[in-house]
């Protein structure tokens, strides 16, 4: 594999971390709003520019420091972060519209506050996605979770409070409890901490109950994944605002963790050495439960948030189960999920907020007839929640279509038992409220008949990320190349 | 018979210096008095110099000045033997100046705390403190 | 060395130690520790450090007792032990 | 003039230091730009110092001319050079940071406040540079003696806890002279290369063990390690900001200095390691000292400076239980550790002091609605937070990650369950403190925080806020310069011998 | 708490007496202390600094920076008690005490109000009856107290004494003088600005020298670069730098005794004394 040094995705990082000063110093909210804009675009072009020369099969590296022996804060741009990086980036302008139609719409107050730590949040998202070991990767992850405290708190009630403890003691608890030793031991155990083709701790000779207890401790370690029994954060940080939310949910938080799940399954662990060892199935069983439960307790929602919660704990489960198969198809199928995913749930997040920004309703009881007074916003959600579940002419049906193909290929049918339940249970909540939006009887129907859509900045993100999920469907080129390319890399195959 | 007498005393110097050191760690302790505990401190700290001093001493020497010193020029032949070993007096002369600065800043610190609580009575003082 | 003489500075040394920590009148406490001071003194004459002996007798028994008396005659002369 | 610079570190702030005594009689405004220089020149000499270190190694300078085991003599080399670095630029920026807050407290000694700062920058330095065991006995105690000067001028439970810090430091500085004497007694030198090189002969006395248990327990004592810690948290807590943002980084680690020289360059490794057998008990006792410093820290309730000290007291359990996991793993994060939590100390100290100068307070009922009130101060203050905690890329992470990494290659893992527990503690410990900054006292009407009128800003003066700010990105550069750090410095601080 | 003093007392004194076994026989010429480097400071002293006094020699010579910074610690020690104890008083007390000389009759008298007559003179709060004794035979000794503290520094070199024993004797002298008159006879020979300031000139005296030497192109301390500056051998030099340096600690440890004595005796008010 050949490799390039470039500065490039140190930039990427630092392009929306040195904008805060600028965002703080910006007397006008319209100054502030530009640079964010500007951020987002400079972020996005960085990130495609390097694109061309991942899709040849070329890395790009590069080292900041050497901070412990054989271990450096170093930046290495392969085809599963390029993956992940132009979602996250891509994704960045269209919140920031977003956002400023939300955060205006409802005149929230601390904007300069929530654009900083927006821009704080993105710049380690892409630090995940582009770190080249563990510690890197660690650093960032960190700075993810401390950046996210004051945006998951945002309203600084007492609600919110209470959320931000859960948070922070979900995320930084189990990121200092399990990942600090399990980095650690793995490092004394290899010397390195270097994401490999096939895992550094492959060789390192360790004996099958301590990788299983690494596998553990870092599986779990990384509680953004939301992993059952580590999920709970999840739903009580919906207290957050809406585009909060939506790049938690969709893009950034839960995403990195994910991402920092499968870096871990396949760089750290290695396919080999899980398969020798057979972990896969164990993880498949987590991953398993996790869908299972997290679908079962989605249908008993009423809250439209908390609902796409428990959704999304089902649906990051699907990537981490993917790459848990260990077969190529399967993994390809876990990786594209990532970007399936984001661009389907962040749909759905903007119409929630778009529904509450218009109308101040939560609750899916509250929401009968809204199809008739936002009909956009429910198409878009109507588009998006057929991108979850998984059926044509969706993104969300690639990624699945893979999935199953991977467990036919691992010969695990019990997992095609787990993908068809949870697209039944998938559907089972989203299509029941969808039909209530627009088909109900008028005297069912709690709004007036007249369309009263929200603000246009909230409008049209939605419109264009659900178009994107179907634009997906056809043209989901970068995205499976890119996981495909990762996945070859990985097995050989 | 002086051979005996003379292990005795040499023991039971090192044995007082002990006593002499554990009388002051436990008054530093165990005393309820700020001043009393200052008293302790100095018996400490001198019974350090002793331990040094009694370092220094040997067996039928005389003091650390040499005799024939006067002038410049009167070089006789100097036996180290003659002499007691002058560095731990050298030191403890730096040592007991720090004592008596250390006792003049305690209390100084006394003092203030006198002006404040009216007492130097520790358990006074705690109680004085816990009731607020 | 005149070894009677040293032990019984000694044990004198030990004595009026005790005593001055525990007299119940801070003032006699302090002019104990002025004689403790001079004993002490008098034992590194008796060891030939006259240097030491020198400053402790200024300082010791001297400068430090007068700080002592200063310092009780500003606070109170009462203790419990 | 580089010849003379390991005399210079020393003896330009203690000339310094008496001129501004007479100056504080003449003008007080003299004092500050003196001082100021003097601390400078130090900073100045000792980065220069390190520097020469590196090119030609161990330096010796012969105070008098006289050659070693007679004279004093002045050794600096990697370790020294380093703690030196340090020492002196966390005076310097303190110096500036408080320049406010000193004035305005002590407007009428000024004079004195100044002159006591810089001696006891000069007991610092000197302990660091020093080669002769007893040279070190003396400036701990113009150390110590200052310090109480310093702790007694805060408020009014000050002088007591300042007297009861002077009861103890006094037993620990004396401790610390008699394991001397015990030493001088066996091998009749006080110079520490030399006792070292009369040691191995010994090892087996009696004597020696008992001036190393003496010696370690009186620089215990004045560190602060657990079960002596008990003078240091009111110390520290009713101090004057000035004192305490100079004390509290810098005291304990030139302590923590003292003993990893003891142990390396006095009783050498094979000692204190090998020959006594004691390694893992005090890495235990460090254990206890952790945890007992993270739990004294959660139970403290009520002021942010209080529970700080409790910190301190657990961070001093790392050091030690690094520096005595008896491998160079361990060592290293002991002595990066040294620099890291002297930076980190200063940094949120720097930020009490700033809150003290505006709101009078370090209570935690006075830090509600800080975050706006004050953005920059917390700003600098989640810094070193975060730096406390351990979270890459700020230093404390990769101290901390040199000392599990000992542990665990000295298969020690209760010390590294004792460190996580700890940083888990610090995380609990500052989004407490967080959350009553960022949290606003609730108003009754539910719902989003627009319709309170929140306190307008009221920041600190700017020259409290660019040291601050200094010290801010001083943690995040060592911490990207860690790998230079251990692989130019300090890995030439621990002698070969030790694996 | 009497407890914990009592087993740390005990857990301490046994350590001690068990390591005591191991040392060197008492007064033993042949232990290591007595055999390794003081053999050098006994034989080398009279031909490398020619000063007979070999403790005077090796305190301000061969340990001259330890005497430094013991000089350092009472200094700042002083500094410590005025800054911890001395308070400015911004208003006036509103009445004094007097005596009426020729009657005996003391007397509260307020500010301002004091008749236009020498006859009244000011006393303490504190304040006994004089006693003719002890005021004259104090006012007889003092100058030959100083006198002798003054041959204490200057011949340390030929018998014990030096700086730090002369400087505690003249400053005790100066404090006999305020316990047996007053504080403010001392503080009108002796203000406290100039006290202060000596302190530190003391000390200033004694760095000063060994910063001289290094401007001089030696080491710190060396005092054989003196000889350039005193037209005399390097090892006279030494000679005279000892003495220098004894001067500078004799007036430091003066001040400072008087100083931390008249805060301590005062409370920092410097206005009433013993």
């Amino acid at each position: 594999m050949e490799t390039i040094t470039s500065i490039k995705p140190l930039l990427a990082v630092l392009v929306s971390l040195l904008i805060t000063p600028l965002l703080i110093s910006s007397k006008a909210p319209n100054v502030r709003e530009t640079w964010t804009f500007v951020a987002a675009a400079v972020k996005f072009l960085i990130v495609l520019s390097m694109l061309p020369t991942v899709l040849k099969g070329t890395e790009i590296v590069y080292t900041i420091a050497e901070v412990v022996p054989g271990v450096a804060i170093k930046f290495r741009v392969d085809a599963l972060g390029m993956l992940f990086a132009l979602v996250a980036s891509s994704l960045w302008i269209i919140t920031s519209a977003y956002s400023i139609g939300y955060m205006r719409g409802l005149k929230e107050h601390s904007q300069t506050r929530y654009f900083c730590f927006f821009a704080l949040a993105l710049s380690a998202t892409i630090g995940v996605a582009f770190s080249a070991n563990l510690l890197t990767l660690y650093l960032f992850y960190e700075m993810l979770s401390f950046a996210t405290y004051p945006l998951v708190t945002h309203h600084q009630d007492r609600e919110a409070r209470s959320s931000g403890r859960k948070y922070l003691l979900y995320i930084v608890g189990t990121s200092i409890g399990l990942v600090l030793p399990a980095m650690l031991i793995s490092y004394n155990l290899t010397g390195t901490l270097e994401f490999g083709k096939q895992g550094f701790l492959a060789g390192a000779g360790a004996s099958k109950p301590l990788i299983g207890l690494l596998l553990v401790m870092l599986v779990f370690g990384f509680a953004k994944a939301a992993i059952m029994p580590l999920h709970s954060w999840l739903p009580a940080a919906m207290v957050a605002p809406t585009p909060v939310s939506a790049l938690l949910h969709a893009v950034a938080v839960v995403k990195v963790g994910v991402f920092s799940v499968v870096r871990v399954l396949t760089g750290v662990f290695g396919t080999d050495l899980l398969l020798s060892f057979n972990f896969g199935t164990a993880i498949i069983l987590v991953a398993s439960v996790t869908i299972l439960v997290g679908s079962f307790v989605a249908l008993s929602q009423d809250g439209l948030k908390r609902l796409l919660a428990f959704s999304t704990i089902a649906q990051l489960s699907y990537i981490v189960l993917g790459v848990g198969l260990l077969s190529p198809k399967g993994m390809t199928g876990g990786m594209v999920h990532i970007a399936m995913h984001a661009f389907g749930k962040i749909t759905l997040f903007f119409c929630a907020g778009a529904i509450f920004v218009a109308t101040g309703k939560k609750n899916i009881s509250e929401m009968v007839g809204i199809g008739r007074r936002m009909p956009v916003t429910m198409t878009a959600f109507f588009i998006a929640s057929l991108s979850i579940i998984g059926m044509p002419p969706c993104g969300g049906f690639i990624s699945k279509w893979y999935l199953v193909l991977g467990s036919l290929e691992a010969h695990q049918m019990p997992v095609l038992f787990v993908l068809l339940t949870s697209s039944l249970l998938n559907a089972a909540y989203f299509m029941p409220f969808v039909y209530k939006a627009f088909f109900c009887v008028p005297k069912e129907a709690m709004f007036e008949n007249t369309v009263q859509e929200a603000p246009p900045f909230c409008v049209v993100p939605l419109v264009i990320t659900a178009l994107i999920s179907i634009v997906l469907l056809f043209y989901p080129q970068p995205f499976l190349r890119l996981a495909s390319m990762m996945v070859q890399g990985i097995t050989g195959v | 018979m002086s051979d005996l007498i003379s292990i005795i005393v040499a023991n039971y110097n090192y044995w007082i210096y002990i006593t002499l050191m554990m009388i002051g760690l436990y008054a530093m302790i165990a005393k309820n008095n700020l001043v009393k505990k200052i008293v302790g401190m100095n018996i400490f700290q001198t019974a350090i110099i002793l331990f040094y001093v009694s370092i220094g001493v040997k067996k039928g020497a005389t003091i650390p000045i040499l005799q024939h010193g006067h002038g410049h020029g009167a070089h006789t032949v100097v036996h180290a033997v003659d002499y007691v070993n002058p560095l731990p007096h050298v030191l403890m002369l730096t040592a007991i100046v720090v004592g008596v600065a250390t006792l003049g800043v305690a209390l100084a610190l006394a003092i203030r705390v006198y002006d404040r609580y009216n007492t130097l009575e520790e358990d006074e003082l705690l109680a004085q403190i816990r009731e607020k | 060395m005149i070894w009677p003489i040293d032990l019984a500075i000694l044990t004198l040394v030990v004595i009026v130690g005790i005593g001055a920590l525990m007299v119940k009148d801070l003032l006699g406490a302090a002019i104990l520790f002025g004689a403790y001071s001079f004993m002490m003194c008098l034992l590194w004459t008796v060891m030939g450090a006259v240097d030491v002996a020198f400053t402790e007798a200024s300082v010791g028994a001297g400068v430090s007792t007068v700080f002592f008396v200063g310092a009780v005659f500003r606070t109170s002369r009462r203790t419990k032990d | 003039m580089s010849h003379n610079y390991p005399a210079l570190i020393v003896v330009v702030p203690l000339l310094s230091a008496l001129v501004i005594s007479v100056a504080g009689w003449v003008n007080k405004r003299l004092c500050f730009p003196i001082a100021f220089a003097a601390l400078a020149v130090a900073a100045y000499s000792s980065v220069g110092l390190l520097f020469r270190v590196l090119d030609e190694g161990v330096i010796v300078y012969k105070l008098g001319g006289w050659d070693p085991p007679m004279g004093i003599a002045y050794y600096v080399d990697h370790l020294n050079g380093l703690v030196l670095t340090v020492v002196s630029v966390v005076a310097l920026l303190n110096l500036i940071a408080s320049k406010k807050s000193i004035e305005e407290e002590f407007p009428e000694k000024t004079g004195p406040f100044y002159t006591l700062y810089i001696l006891m920058v000069t007991g610092l330095l000197g302990i660091v540079v020093t080669g002769d065991a007893f040279n070190l006995y003396v400036l701990l105690e113009i150390a110590a003696l200052t310090g109480y000067g310093l702790l007694a001028m805060g408020e009014e439970r000050a002088p007591l806890a300042s007297l009861n810090y002077l009861y103890m430091g006094t037993i620990g500085a004396c401790f610390y002279l008699l394991g001397v004497g015990y030493l001088y007694i066996v091998t009749g030198s006080l110079n520490m290369v030399d006792i070292a090189g009369i040691l191995p002969s010994l090892y087996q006395s009696k004597a020696v063990l008992a001036a190393f248990i003496i010696c370690m327990v009186g620089v215990w004592l004045k560190m602060a390690f657990f079960p002596l810690h008990a003078w240091l948290p009111n110390a520290y807590t009713y101090a004057p900001s000035a004192a305490s943002s100079l004390i509290a980084p810098l005291v304990t680690k030139v302590m923590i200095y003292v003993m990893i020289r003891l142990i390396l360059t006095v009783f050498t490794p094979e000692f204190s390691f090998n020959v006594l057998a004691v390694s893992d008990a005090i890495v235990w006792l460090a254990v206890i000292a952790v945890v007992m410093g993270a739990i004294l820290a959660l139970a403290e309730r009520n002021n942010l400076k209080k529970m700080l000290t409790y910190i301190i007291v657990a961070e001093v359990g790392y050091m030690v239980g690094g520096a005595w996991l008896g491998n160079r793993t361990g060592m290293t994060g002991a002595i990066l550790h040294i620099v890291n939590d002297a930076l980190m100390t200063l940094c949120v100290f720097l930020v009490v002091g700033n809150i003290v100068y505006k709101v009078k307070g370090a209570g935690f009922d006075d830090l509600k609605g800080l975050f706006r009130k004050m953005p920059f101060t917390m700003g600098a203050f989640v810094v070193g937070a975060i730096s406390m905690i351990g979270v890459p890329p700020t230093c404390g992470f990769f101290s901390k990650w040199y000392l599990i990494s000992g542990a665990i290659q000295a298969g020690h893992y209760g010390f590294m369950v004792a460190l996580l527990f700890s940083s888990l503690v610090n995380v609990v410990l500052f989004f407490r403190v967080f959350e009553i900054c960022y949290y606003e006292p609730f108003s009754d009407h539910h719902g989003h925080g627009h319709d309170h009128h929140p306190e307008p800003m009221d920041e600190a003066p700017l020259s409290m806020l660019v040291p601050l700010y200094v010290v801010g990105a001083i943690l995040v550069l060592v911490g990207l310069y860690t790998g230079d750090i251990v692989d130019q410095i300090i890995q030439f601080a621990i002698p070969k011998g030790l694996v | 708490m009497k407890i914990t003093g009592l087993i740390v007392t005990i857990l301490v004194g046994g350590l001690l007496i068990y390591a005591a076994a191991d040392f060197p026989a008492w007064s033993d010429p042949n232990s290591p202390a007595s055999t390794y480097l003081s053999p050098h400071f006994i034989e080398k002293t009279m031909e490398e600094t020619s000063v007979p006094n070999i403790v005077t020699a090796v305190l301000a010579d061969y340990r001259s920076f330890d005497t430094m910074f013991e000089t350092t610690v009472i200094f700042s020690a002083g500094v410590a008690v005025f800054i911890l104890l001395r308070t400015f008083r911004r208003k006036e007390p509103e009445a004094r005490h007097y005596r009426h000389v020729l009657t005996g009759v003391t007397m509260r008298i307020k500010e301002g109000k004091l008749p236009p007559s020498d006859d009244f003179e000011r006393i303490d709060t504190l304040w006994t009856p004089p006693d003719l004794i002890i005021k004259t035979v104090c006012r007889l000794l003092i100058p030959f107290i100083q006198i002798f503290g003054l041959y204490v520094i200057a011949h340390g070199h030929h018998s014990p004494g030096g700086g730090f024993q002369g400087g505690v004797i003249l400053g005790a002298s100066i404090i006999v003088l305020a316990i047996s008159h007053n504080l403010r006879t001392v503080v009108k020979r002796m203000s406290e600005k100039l006290d202060a300031v000596l302190c530190a000139v003391g000390v200033l005296i004694y760095a000063g020298t060994g910063a001289l030497c290094l401007l001089l192109g030696l080491n710190f301390m060396d005092y054989s670069a003196l000889a350039s500056v005193l037209f005399v051998d390097p090892i006279m030099a030494r000679s005279h730098g000892i003495l220098i340096v004894e001067i500078g600690v004799g007036i430091a440890v003066m001040c400072t005794m008087v100083w931390i004595y008249s805060n301590v005796s005062s409370r920092g008010r410097y206005e009433q004394g013993l």
